[in-house]
C-alpha cells in the first residue's frame, strides 16, 4: 500500500468517503419514496405573497434570471424557480414581465412558462412576449430594464440567478419603484448589496435549496437531506471539539487528550 | 450514444483524478511502481491539456462573437452599426497580436515586448475602457446607498450597521468620534470595533459559507460523476 | 495638459463610458462595443502566444520553436498532445448546430477535470482546514504571562458558536422551529454582520477604482494633480 | 420636516453622481498623505519577507487586470520592492491573461526605477501568463517544466539562475499572490499552498478581504487588503528603510478614499432618514 498511496492522507480519504456515503444515503432514500420536510424559507413564502399583492394592485411582476447564459448552474436553477413563479402568476391571473440578456435564456424561459401556464390550466393566458430579449451588454441591459421598471412600476421584482455589478442598478430601480423584491443568488460578492436593497434574499446554498423545494425533484431533495447530515456533523464538531481541547488542556485528563489528538489529526491535512 | 460518451468521459476523468490526489509523490529519483507513474502522468498532463482546451474556449468565444455580430450586421438588426465597431476592433486586435506587429522583427520575441503595437492597444484602448466601466460602479454604490439601502428589516439593519461601523472604522473620523472614551472602554472604540467585526463575526460567517459550499461541491460532484446530473449544467 | 495622443484617446474613451451616468447614449454604446471587440481579440492573442503555441504546437512540431526564437534548442516531440488539440477542435464544432453534439466531448473532459481536481482540494481546504482552524485553539486562551486572556477567550467562544450557528442556517430539512430554528436564526444574524463587512469592503474597492480613473483624468491628462 | 426629508429621497441620482465626482476631484487636488501603521493582517507579510535569506527564489503571481489595478497594483509594487531590497529573487507568473502586461508595468515602476543594477534571469525571472487557471497551479505542483519550458524571453528554465534550482512549487519557501478575483488567492491556497505545505502570503483587492480572512492565519501567512493594506505596507517599508525614498502611491490615494467613505456614510444616513420619515399613508403601495 505505502508504495502506491500516500498513507498520511488517510483522514482526507475517510472524510471524503463518509461525505459521499451521506449524500448517497439521502438520494437513495428519496428514490425509495421518502420526501424530507423542508423548513420554511422566508424568501419562497414571500414570492406567493408578492404575486398576490401585485394582482390586487393590478401591477406587473418582474422576473430577471440573472445575467449569465444557460451554461451557468445558477441560470439553470433560476429556470426552476421561474417555473414556480409562472404557476403563481398564472393562478392569480397577474401580468409577468421577464427581460433577458441571452437568446438561449429567452428560449428556455418561454418554454418553462408555457409549461407552467399549461400545468395550472391557463394555457390561453400564456403569451410568448412576456419574455423579451433586451441586450447582451451588461450595463446596457441593466439600463433598459431600469427604464422598464421605472415606467411600469411593478409591485414585485424577483432577481433570481447569477448577478454581477448590474445587480445594484436593478435592485435600486426596484426599490425606488416601491416593489417588494425577492432576490436569490449564489454569487457571494453581490449578496451584501442585494440584502441591503431587497426585502428577502435567498442566500447562496439557500437559492439551490429553494429551487429543489419548488421543483419537487426527489433526487435533489434527497441530496439536500444527505448534505444536511454532513453539515450537522460539522456543527457538532465545531461545538464539541473545542470543549474536548479545553478539557484536555485545562483538566489534563488523558482520555480527553487522546480524543483531542485523534480528532485534530482527523481534521489536519 | 450522444449522451453516453460524454458522461463516461466525465466520470472516468473525474474518478482517476480523485484517486491520483492520494497517490504517493516520489522524489526526483522516480522509482515508483508503474501504476503510480501512470496516475502522476495523468494528474500532471490533464492540467496542461486543460490549459490548451481553455485557449480553444477563448477561440470559440471569439468565433461566436464574430458569428453573432456578423449576423446582426447582415440582418440590419437594432443597433447594427455598433456591431461593426465590435467586429473591426476584434479583427484589428487579432491581426496586431497574432502577427506581433511592432516590437522585435517578425514573429520573434514576446507579444507584450516594448514597442509592440499590442502594448498601445492595451494602454490606449483596453485599459481605459475597462477601468472606466469598473469605475462606474462607485457611482452606482453611492446612489444605491442613498436610494435603496434601507433599514427595512432586522437583517438589513444589522447588515447596514455592521457596514457602517467597518467603513467608519477605516476613516480618521471613526478615531476622532471615539476619542472621548476612557481607556478602560477602549474596546468600544470604533476603529477597534471594526477590526473585531472583521476578525470574529466576519470570519465566523465566511467559514460557515466555505464549509457549506464544500459540502455542496461533494454532492454536485458525486451526482455528475455518477452520471445523474448533466455535465453541461442543463436538464436532461 | 498631456500632449500624447494615446492619453487623449484614453481620456476620450473614459469620458464616453462615464457619459452613461447621464443616460444610455450612442457614445457609451460605441465605447462598450469597442471594449467587447478589443478584449475578445486581446484574450485570444494572449491565449495563443502564451499557451497554445509553446504548450501544444511546439510540442507537436518542435521546429516551430524556431519561429519565435531562431536560436532555440528544439524540444522533444510529444505525440499525445494531439489529444487535447483534437478535443479543442471538437469544441469549435459548437458553431455548427448539426455537429454541435460532438462538442460535448471536450466539455465532458473539462467538467471531469474540474470536478476531479476540485473535490479533494475543496474538502481539504474549505471543509477540514476551516473546521480545524476554528476548533484547534480550544476555548481557553492563555495570555503571555500565563493567566487567562479573557478578551481572546471570549472572542474564540464567539467565533466557535458563530460559525456553528451560521452553518446551521444552511441546513434545510427540518421544521426550523424551536431550538434549532433559533440557532439558525442567530446564524443568519452572524451572516448579516459578515455581509456588512463585505459590503463595506466592496464600497472601498469601488471607490478606489474611481479614484484611479480620476487620477488619470486630472493627473495624466489635464496635469492638475 | 418629514415632507422635506421625503422629497430629499426623491432626488435625481445624477446629483449624487456629481457630488461624489466633485468631492473626490477636490480632495485629489489637495492631495493629503495620511500616516499609517501596519495592522495585524499586514505585519506577518512584512515579517516573513524581512526574514528571507538573500538569494531565495519566491514565486510571485500577478493575478489582476488593469481595471482592478488601482486597488491591488500599489500592493504588488510595495511588496516587490521589499523582496528585491531583501535580495530575494521574485519569479513572476500569472493566471490572468493581462498578467504579462501587468508585469511590464510593474517592471517599469519598480525594477527600472529603483533597482536599475539588477539583471533579468539572474535577480528575477518572468515565466508569465498561462491559460488554465487553477490547473496551471496543479501542474506547477509536480513540475515547473510541465507548464513552462522557457521564460518570456525564450531562455530555458535551466539557464535561469534566479530560479535557484527550484523544480516544483513545493520547493519555493514562499508563494506571494496578488489577486483581484478568480483565479487568484483562493486557488493558490487550495491548489498550491495546502497540498504542498508552502506558505502563501497575499495581497487582494478590498472586495476579497473579508472572504480571504477565513484562511488567516492557518492557511495564509498574512493578507494585504486593498489600498489600505498597500498604504500600511508602504508605511512599514518607509519605517524599515528610512534611507530609501520610495513613492507612496497608496498613501496618496487614501485621502480621497477617506473622504469618499464619509460621503457614502452620509448618503446612507440621509437616505434612511428620508425612508423612516416618509409619510405613513403612502406606505409601500405607491
Amino acid at each position: 500500500m505505502s508504495n502506491w498511496f500516500d498513507l498520511s492522507t488517510w483522514n482526507l480519504a475517510l472524510v471524503l468517503a463518509a461525505m459521499g456515503a451521506a449524500v448517497w444515503w439521502g438520494v437513495r432514500g428519496a428514490r425509495g419514496g421518502f420526501r424530507p420536510a423542508i423548513r420554511r424559507i422566508a424568501g419562497v413564502e414571500a414570492m406567493e405573497e408578492a404575486v398576490g399583492r401585485a394582482t390586487e394592485l393590478g401591477r406587473p411582476v418582474f422576473y430577471v434570471a440573472g445575467t449569465q447564459d444557460l451554461d451557468d448552474v445558477q441560470t439553470v436553477a433560476s429556470m426552476g424557480i421561474l417555473g414556480a413563479v409562472g404557476r403563481m402568476t398564472a393562478r392569480h391571473g397577474c401580468n409577468l414581465v421577464m427581460p433577458t440578456d441571452r437568446s438561449l435564456v429567452l428560449a428556455a424561459a418561454r418554454e418553462v412558462l408555457r409549461e407552467s401556464y399549461t400545468a395550472v390550466g391557463r394555457p390561453d393566458s400564456y403569451a410568448p412576449d412576456m419574455v423579451s430579449y433586451i441586450s447582451d451588454d451588461q450595463f446596457g441591459f441593466a439600463a433598459r430594464v431600469d427604464g422598464m421598471i421605472a415606467r411600469e412600476k411593478p409591485a414585485a421584482c424577483f432577481l433570481q440567478g447569477a448577478f454581477f455589478a448590474e445587480s445594484l442598478l436593478l435592485a435600486e430601480a426596484g426599490a425606488h419603484a416601491g416593489a417588494l423584491q425577492v432576490a436569490g443568488t449564489a454569487t457571494n460578492h453581490q449578496l451584501p448589496f442585494l440584502v441591503a436593497a431587497c426585502d428577502h434574499v435567498l442566500i447562496g446554498e439557500e437559492f439551490f435549496a429553494a429551487e429543489a423545494y419548488l421543483s419537487g425533484d426527489p433526487e435533489k431533495l434527497g441530496s439536500l437531506r444527505g448534505q444536511d447530515v454532513v453539515k450537522n456533523v460539522a456543527v457538532l464538531l465545531l461545538l464539541g471539539v473545542p470543549l474536548v481541547v479545553t478539557l484536555a488542556g485545562v483538566a489534563g485528563w488523558t482520555w480527553a487528550g487522546n480524543l483531542r489528538d485523534f480528532v485534530l489529526r482527523l481534521l489536519q491535512t | 450514444m450522444k449522451r453516453l460518451i460524454p458522461r463516461v468521459i466525465t466520470s472516468v476523468v473525474g474518478i482517476v483524478l480523485i484517486v491520483s490526489a492520494f497517490v504517493v509523490r516520489p522524489g526526483d529519483d522516480g522509482g515508483a511502481a508503474w501504476p503510480v507513474q501512470a496516475f502522476l502522468y495523468v494528474d500532471r498532463n490533464f492540467s496542461v491539456w486543460f490549459g490548451i482546451l481553455a485557449v480553444f474556449a477563448f477561440i470559440l468565444g471569439g468565433a461566436s462573437l464574430l458569428k453573432n455580430h456578423v449576423s446582426k450586421v447582415l440582418h440590419r438588426r437594432r443597433d447594427w452599426p455598433y456591431s461593426v465597431v465590435t467586429l473591426v476592433s476584434f479583427v484589428g486586435v487579432l491581426v496586431i497580436g497574432l502577427f506581433k506587429l511592432g516590437g522585435p522583427p517578425g514573429l520573434q520575441g514576446e507579444v507584450t515586448d516594448p514597442g509592440a503595437w499590442l502594448l498601445v492597444v492595451f494602454d490606449g484602448l483596453y485599459d481605459p475602457l475597462g477601468s472606466a466601466l469598473y469605475a462606474l460602479l462607485a457611482f452606482f454604490v453611492a446612489s444605491a446607498a442613498y436610494r435603496a439601502f434601507r433599514l427595512r428589516s432586522l437583517e438589513s439593519s444589522i447588515l447596514l450597521v455592521s457596514a457602517f461601523v467597518v467603513l467608519l472604522g477605516r476613516t480618521p473620523l471613526g478615531t476622532w468620534l471615539s476619542d472621548f472614551l476612557p481607556r478602560s472602554l477602549g474596546f468600544l472604540r470604533i476603529d477597534t470595533f471594526s477590526v473585531w467585526i472583521m476578525s470574529v463575526p466576519n470570519v465566523a460567517g465566511q467559514r460557515a459559507i466555505l464549509i457549506g459550499i464544500a459540502v455542496g461541491v461533494v454532492a454536485l460532484t458525486l451526482r455528475i460523476l455518477a452520471g445523474r446530473g448533466d455535465a453541461e449544467g442543463g436538464r436532461s | 495638459m498631456s500632449t500624447s495622443l494615446e492619453i487623449w484617446v484614453s481620456a476620450a474613451l473614459t469620458l464616453m463610458v462615464m457619459s452613461f451616468l447621464w443616460r444610455d447614449n450612442p457614445f457609451y454604446k460605441f465605447a462598450e462595443h469597442l471594449f467587447v471587440g478589443v478584449s475578445a481579440g486581446y484574450l485570444m492573442v494572449m491565449g495563443f502566444w502564451s499557451t497554445l503555441w509553446p504548450n501544444a504546437i511546439v510540442k507537436l512540431v518542435p521546429t516551430a520553436a524556431r519561429v519565435t526564437d531562431p536560436t532555440a534548442a528544439l524540444p522533444d516531440r510529444e505525440p499525445l498532445i494531439l489529444i487535447p488539440l483534437f478535443l479543442g477542435c471538437l469544441m469549435l464544432l459548437r458553431l455548427w448546430p448539426r455537429l454541435s453534439w460532438l462538442a460535448r466531448w471536450p466539455t465532458a473532459f473539462a467538467v471531469g477535470t474540474t470536478l476531479g481536481y476540485n473535490l479533494v482540494r475543496s474538502v481539504r481546504s474549505n471543509f477540514l482546514e476551516q473546521i480545524h482552524a476554528t476548533v484547534a485553539p480550544g476555548l481557553w486562551i492563555s495570555s503571555a504571562s500565563g493567566g487567562v486572556d479573557w478578551a481572546a477567550t471570549l472572542n474564540q467562544l464567539l467565533l466557535v458558536v458563530g460559525t456553528a450557528c451560521a452553518l446551521a442556517y444552511f441546513t434545510y430539512t427540518r421544521s426550523g422551529r424551536g431550538f434549532r430554528g433559533g440557532v439558525a436564526r442567530s446564524g443568519l444574524l452572524v451572516l448579516m454582520i459578515a455581509f456588512g463587512a463585505s459590503f463595506a469592503y466592496a464600497v472601498m474597492s469601488r471607490i478606489t477604482l474611481l479614484v484611479g480613473r480620476l487620477q488619470f483624468l486630472l493627473g495624466d491628462w489635464l496635469g492638475l494633480v | 420636516m418629514s415632507g422635506k426629508l421625503h422629497s430629499l429621497g426623491q432626488i435625481d441620482r445624477r446629483w449624487l453622481y456629481l457630488t461624489l465626482a466633485a468631492t473626490l476631484s477636490v480632495t485629489l487636488m489637495i492631495g493629503p498623505l495620511f500616516p499609517d501603521v501596519p495592522s495585524a493582517f499586514t505585519r506577518p507579510v512584512f515579517d516573513s519577507i524581512e526574514n528571507l535569506e538573500p538569494g531565495t527564489p519566491v514565486l510571485v503571481s500577478l493575478d489582476y487586470s488593469p481595471y482592478s489595478a488601482p486597488d491591488i497594483e500599489p500592493t504588488a509594487e510595495a511588496v516587490t520592492r521589499h523582496l528585491l531590497l531583501r535580495g530575494a529573487r521574485p519569479v513572476f507568473v500569472s493566471l490572468f491573461f493581462d498578467g504579462n502586461n501587468m508585469y511590464q508595468r510593474l517592471r517599469q515602476q519598480v525594477i527600472d526605477r529603483d533597482f536599475p543594477q539588477l539583471e533579468e534571469g539572474r535577480d528575477w525571472a518572468v515565466l508569465g501568463y498561462k491559460a488554465g487557471g487553477r490547473m496551471v497551479i496543479n501542474a506547477l505542483n509536480q513540475d515547473l517544466s510541465a507548464m513552462y519550458t522557457a521564460d518570456l524571453r525564450g531562455v530555458p528554465l535551466d539557464s535561469l539562475t534566479a530560479l535557484g534550482g527550484m523544480r516544483r512549487l513545493g520547493d519555493f519557501p514562499l508563494i506571494v499572490a496578488f489577486s483581484s478575483g478568480t483565479p487568484g488567492l483562493q486557488e493558490w491556497i487550495l491548489y498550491g499552498g495546502d497540498p504542498t505545505g508552502t506558505p502563501v502570503a497575499g495581497g487582494c483587492t478590498a472586495i476579497g478581504m473579508p472572504e480571504y480572512l477565513a484562511y488567516f492565519p492557518g492557511q495564509l501567512v498574512g493578507l494585504l487588503g486593498g489600498l489600505k493594506g498597500a498604504s500600511e505596507y508602504e508605511a512599514a517599508l518607509a519605517a524599515g528603510y528610512p534611507d530609501r525614498d520610495f513613492p507612496r502611491r497608496a498613501g496618496r490615494a487614501m485621502g480621497p478614499q477617506t473622504v469618499a467613505h464619509v460621503l457614502i456614510l452620509a448618503f446612507l444616513v440621509l437616505g434612511n432618514l428620508a425612508y423612516l420619515r416618509r409619510p405613513r399613508r403612502e406606505g409601500r403601495s405607491t
